[in-house]
């Protein structure tokens, strides 16, 4: 029963979604705020998500009817699941098992998966544009940001997240240790979640709605929540085993907070990269540094 | 999406987020780069050059002011010396300042409102905000000074209707330190963001040649390093009195685009210090005739965009027997479409934006001009390249 | 009678989403520019629609409002028919700017067709030449007032 | 030598007459046939750029002015055509930006242009009635479906 609940209610399912809509607001209004607004109120981004659920949708000639209706719920589908296994709001996951780090860091990118096929099953040429920009995207920080994700788990030597938290949480902070592998991680999860300066796949003002483009009312509403969600557990994966830990679920709720408002300022502060510019940043300095970083605690474990 | 070639096109208008107007444009892409390139303008065309055939002489300068919201001021400015001129009316001086005052102020928000969209258009959101906040700046000082944000009708036939009073006169230098000092910070964030500077530098190059052939006007090609200014070279109202410096770089890529309009608000708040504290005393307006002499004139300004061409013909009547308006967009958008192929579609709209163009203005006179590596060819580069080899 | 109760609540949610979250997309059907700028000028720090959860979007797909500027021209006509199919329902439409109302001072010019409201219907008129970014909010505010003036059962169609 | 006396220089052989109406400015009448060739002695002098071409409908003829601008000179190139069947070669290829203004006279004026890379409907819209020349003083003109002024 208690298990029932850990994952419908709290901390899986409804505090989760709820959670993410907060954080939505959080980003949100403090980009208002740095750039001089006074930016949404609190119950925005629940308004949007109830209005974008009670409209019509709209499934466009030439798209997949059943795909146009699936990927939005199997993205949400995934990216809940990878909730499961990451210590959310700093308390034990629901489910752990040795290697779910790697199992949790695919199961977000399934977002990014089904974001891109919602462009290419359509017929809308800045959906397509849209699409492959997203692929393409994703082969560039991908590499690195597992990379980024998985140095914890050589320096604690588990693949298993609780495990890694414990550890982390007793011994000096990794972003002390492994400073180039968290500022990796961090800039990775920006280019997961299509945050400025990596939003090319959803230009504005080149693509309309990048792969997104014909989404009207539920699959927006959905895509636009698991999107949240990846937000949501990437910082709580980043806080976990970079930033000490989960031994107390407030403090945590705090780092989880703090990284939430770095990755808005940093999100304000850039032009948005061409996607070859993208690709050339990632491939050309994201893999070196994390490969470095690796190769410097490799040697660091082999020397101790 | 499984077409034969591996090219396929992208629609950019009339209704897209890059173009606050409608202008339709068609950019055949491969990949990401861009090979080709057609526009068709004529969403925004009103008829207005009929319009004013039947439109008295006084009433005409509101209908051209209409022309564009952003460069209201100068359409009616052209107008208007254009009609004087007809008329062999001499503009007291005092008038000639405040109109020279009214283009820079204009200059100024026309700039800032670029500076902002071409942000918008790199992704670059915060300086979208933050120019687009200090605008506002300007815009306080047009609507005490005219009652309007927008259409300030400030000109009339033979003068202006606003008197500068000295109120206004420490508002707007309150104003304009403010503005000072933040064009100070965009030049040094133009030229120095790193960011920005990757979406900028050495795009859409054109030459000084290029340039100066293509006939391109205004800030496109005094960035190119074309001297290309018409109130330095020809000056007009009150800029005898009151000169300008001409701005140019000579990189004539995007970058040099952003510095040029950056250091022309310097430039213009420059000037209209010099004006507010030097402006000559007297009447705001001349006597002018109901009906205007029968004569042909031409009358050129430099808007915020480029030079502006009026060709005004009276009959001698009470309405104009033909005006012809050729907007600076006109001259510059060819380029556009010559520089877009070989690029990356995600530079077309900052190319695009690069020399800022105004379909409403362009409404008017429509045009289609296609680049393309294909068969469906306009002018292409190369004949464009065979010109030059003419003696 | 639980039912009832069910669909009376949750119509008003939807109500108040709807109220609450009006995306808008602008479209340009041959206006000088002034109106554009003064609607552009409303996302900007100084007047800031975001707080009435206004967004401007790119896709006619993801857009509630549809925002017309300026008298419509022969060649836009059918753009704009078209940019209002696209739209999903539940839409509304502002017609913005003296032309867009009654085609202003181009009101005899040879390719300019109509005002927006003889195409497509028009729920809220902003007038003005251009009208100032206070009334282009205020207009929007009356609009969200009528939506949340209509029953609940009438919004959920 | 001034500006002005360079551009009369070079145009002295195609003109029919000169006129100075105002102060820097130089109007230049010559035949219709001539365009190409006075266009081309302008460019090889690299006498100035196309500032644009207007369209003129005067009572009994059609006038084409082709204006080149140098700094604050202007000179002005004059052709008289008739009013209906106008005729006239494109200078596209000397000058591609003139494929603009050419256009728009073609389309509000009727003159056709011998030569012109591309001839299709420009600026007015689709549905614009065949042989309606908008700018003539004549011209009747599509009433407007919705007019409520009345």
């Amino acid at each position: 029963m208690t298990e029932v609940l850990a994952l419908l209610i709290f901390p899986g399912g409804i505090a989760l979604l709820l959670a993410a809509l907060l954080y939505e607001w959080i980003n949100r209004k403090l980009a208002a705020r740095l750039q001089n607004r006074v930016g949404p109120r609190w119950f925005q981004p629940l308004a949007d998500l109830v209005k974008l659920l009670a409209k019509e949708e709209i499934i466009p000639q030439g798209a997949q009817p059943v795909l146009f209706d699936l990927l939005p719920i199997v993205s949400l589908a995934a990216v809940t699941t990878a909730a499961l296994y990451t210590p959310l709001f700093g308390l034990a996951p629901a489910g752990s098992f040795p290697g779910d780090l790697i199992v949790a860091v695919y199961l977000l990118s399934v977002l990014s998966l089904c974001t891109s096929l919602a462009g290419l099953i359509t017929d809308d040429r800045y959906a397509l544009v849209g699409g492959l920009r997203v692929l393409t995207q994703l082969f560039s920080y991908e590499a690195p940001f597992l990379l980024a994700l998985l140095l914890p788990a050589l320096v604690a030597g588990s693949w298993q997240i609780s495990v890694i938290a414990a550890y982390t949480s007793e011994h000096t902070w990794l972003l002390l240790t492994q400073p180039v592998g968290f500022v990796v991680a961090v800039i990775g999860l920006m280019g997961k979640l299509e945050l400025p300066p990596f939003d090319a796949p959803e230009a504005h003002t080149e693509i309309v709605a990048g792969s997104l483009t014909e989404y009207s009312g539920r699959g927006l509403a959905l895509f636009r929540l698991s999107r949240n969600v990846v937000l949501i557990v990437g910082l709580t994966l980043i806080a976990a085993l970079y930033l000490g830990g989960v031994a107390n679920p407030l403090l945590f709720f705090a780092k989880t907070l703090l990284l939430l408002v770095g990755v808005t300022i940093a999100q304000m502060l850039f032009a948005r990269l061409r996607i070859d510019q993208t690709v050339g940043l990632w491939w050309r300095f994201g893999v070196l540094l994390a490969l470095g970083q690796w190769l410097l605690t490799l040697l660091g474990k082999a020397v101790a | 999406m499984t077409a034969p070639t591996k090219q396929f096109t992208i629609p950019i208008g009339p209704q897209h987020p890059a173009l606050k107007e409608p202008g339709f444009f068609e950019f055949t892409v491969e990949g990401e780069t861009v090979v080709g390139a057609t526009v068709r303008l004529g969403y925004a065309h009103r008829g207005i050059e009929k319009a004013t055939e039947s439109r008295t002489w006084v009433q005409n300068l509101y209908l051209l002011e209409r022309i564009c919201g952003i460069c209201s001021h100068i359409h009616a400015l052209a107008y208007a010396l254009g009609v004087e001129k007809l008329a062999g009316v001499t503009v007291p001086p005092r008038a000639q300042a405040i109109r020279e005052l009214t283009a820079e102020l204009e200059r100024i928000h026309s700039h800032l409102l670029w500076l902002g969209v071409a942000a918008h258009e790199a992704g670059f959101d915060t300086l979208f905000m933050y120019s687009w906040r200090d605008r506002e700046t300007v815009m306080d000082i047009f609507e005490q000074f005219s009652g309007s944000r927008v259409h300030h009708s400030v000109n009339t036939l033979g003068g202006v209707k606003f008197d500068l009073t000295p109120e206004l006169s420490d508002a707007i230098h309150q104003g304009l330190d403010y503005l000072d000092e933040r064009a100070r910070y965009y030049l040094d964030l133009v030229q120095n963001d790193p960011m920005l500077s990757g979406r900028t530098r050495n795009i859409g190059v054109m030459t000084e040649a290029d340039a100066a052939r293509l006939g391109v006007v205004g800030p496109t090609a005094r960035a190119s390093g074309v001297l290309r200014d018409l109130r330095v070279e020809a000056p007009y109202s009150a800029y005898v009195n009151f000169p300008v410096q001409a701005v140019v770089e000579t990189a004539g890529d995007l970058h040099a685009r952003f510095v040029v309009r950056v250091r022309e608000l310097l430039e213009s708040i420059r000037v209209i210090r010099l004006l507010l504290d030097g402006l000559p005393t007297g009447d705001l307006q001349a006597r002018m005739p109901r009906k205007i002499p029968a004569g042909e004139t031409i009358s050129r300004v430099e808007a915020p965009r480029g030079e502006l061409f009026y060709f005004i013909k009276s009959a001698g009547g009470d309405m104009p027997e033909r005006i012809k308006v050729r907007t600076p967009t006109l001259c510059n958008l060819a380029s556009v479409l010559e520089l877009s192929r070989g690029r990356q579609l995600a530079d077309i709209p900052m190319l695009l934006v690069g020399v800022d163009p105004c379909f409403s203005c362009n409404d008017r006179m429509v045009t289609i001009c296609r680049v393309e590596s294909g068969e469906r060819v306009d002018f292409t580069w190369d004949q464009l390249r065979r010109k030059e080899s003419i003696p | 009678m639980l039912t009832r109760v069910w669909e009376h609540t949750l119509g008003e949610v939807v109500q108040w989403a709807r109220v609450n979250s009006p995306w808008a997309l602008h479209f340009n059907s041959g206006s000088c520019n002034g109106c554009d700028i003064e609607l552009l000028a409303t996302l900007t720090p100084r007047y800031d629609v975001e707080r009435l959860g206004v967004k401007l979007q790119g896709s006619p797909r993801q857009a509630d409002l549809l925002v017309v500027t300026g008298a419509v021209t022969r060649q836009a006509k059918d753009r704009l028919l078209r940019i209002y199919a696209q739209m999903p329902e539940p839409r509304f439409v502002m017609a913005l700017g003296s032309c867009a109302l009654s085609k202003g001072i181009f009101h005899d010019c040879y390719n300019v067709v109509g005002p927006v409201d003889v195409f497509i219907p028009v729920d809220v008129y902003v007038p003005g030449c251009p009208p100032r970014p206070e009334a282009i909010i205020a207009g929007m505010v009356a609009l969200l007032g009528k939506l949340q003036a209509a029953p609940a059962a009438e919004a959920q169609t | 030598m001034t500006t002005l006396e360079f551009a009369r220089m070079l145009l002295l052989r195609w003109q029919n007459a000169f006129s100075t109406p105002e102060a820097n400015r130089l109007d230049v009448h010559i035949a219709p046939a001539e365009v190409q060739p006075a266009v081309s002695a302008l460019l090889a002098g690299h006498w100035g750029y196309l500032a644009g071409i207007t369209g003129l409908d005067g009572s009994d003829a059609l006038e084409v002015l082709y204006h080149f601008a140098s700094g604050a000179v202007i000179v002005t190139l004059r052709i008289s055509l008739p009013r209906t069947g106008a005729r006239v070669a494109s200078i596209c290829h000397l000058i591609p930006a003139a494929n603009v203004f050419e256009r728009e006279i073609s389309e509000m004026l009727g003159v056709t242009f011998r030569g012109a890379p591309d001839t299709a409907r420009l600026f007015l819209p689709d549905d614009w009635p065949e042989g309606v020349y908008p700018l003539l003083k004549d011209a009747v003109l599509p009433e407007d479906p919705h007019d409520r002024t009345d």
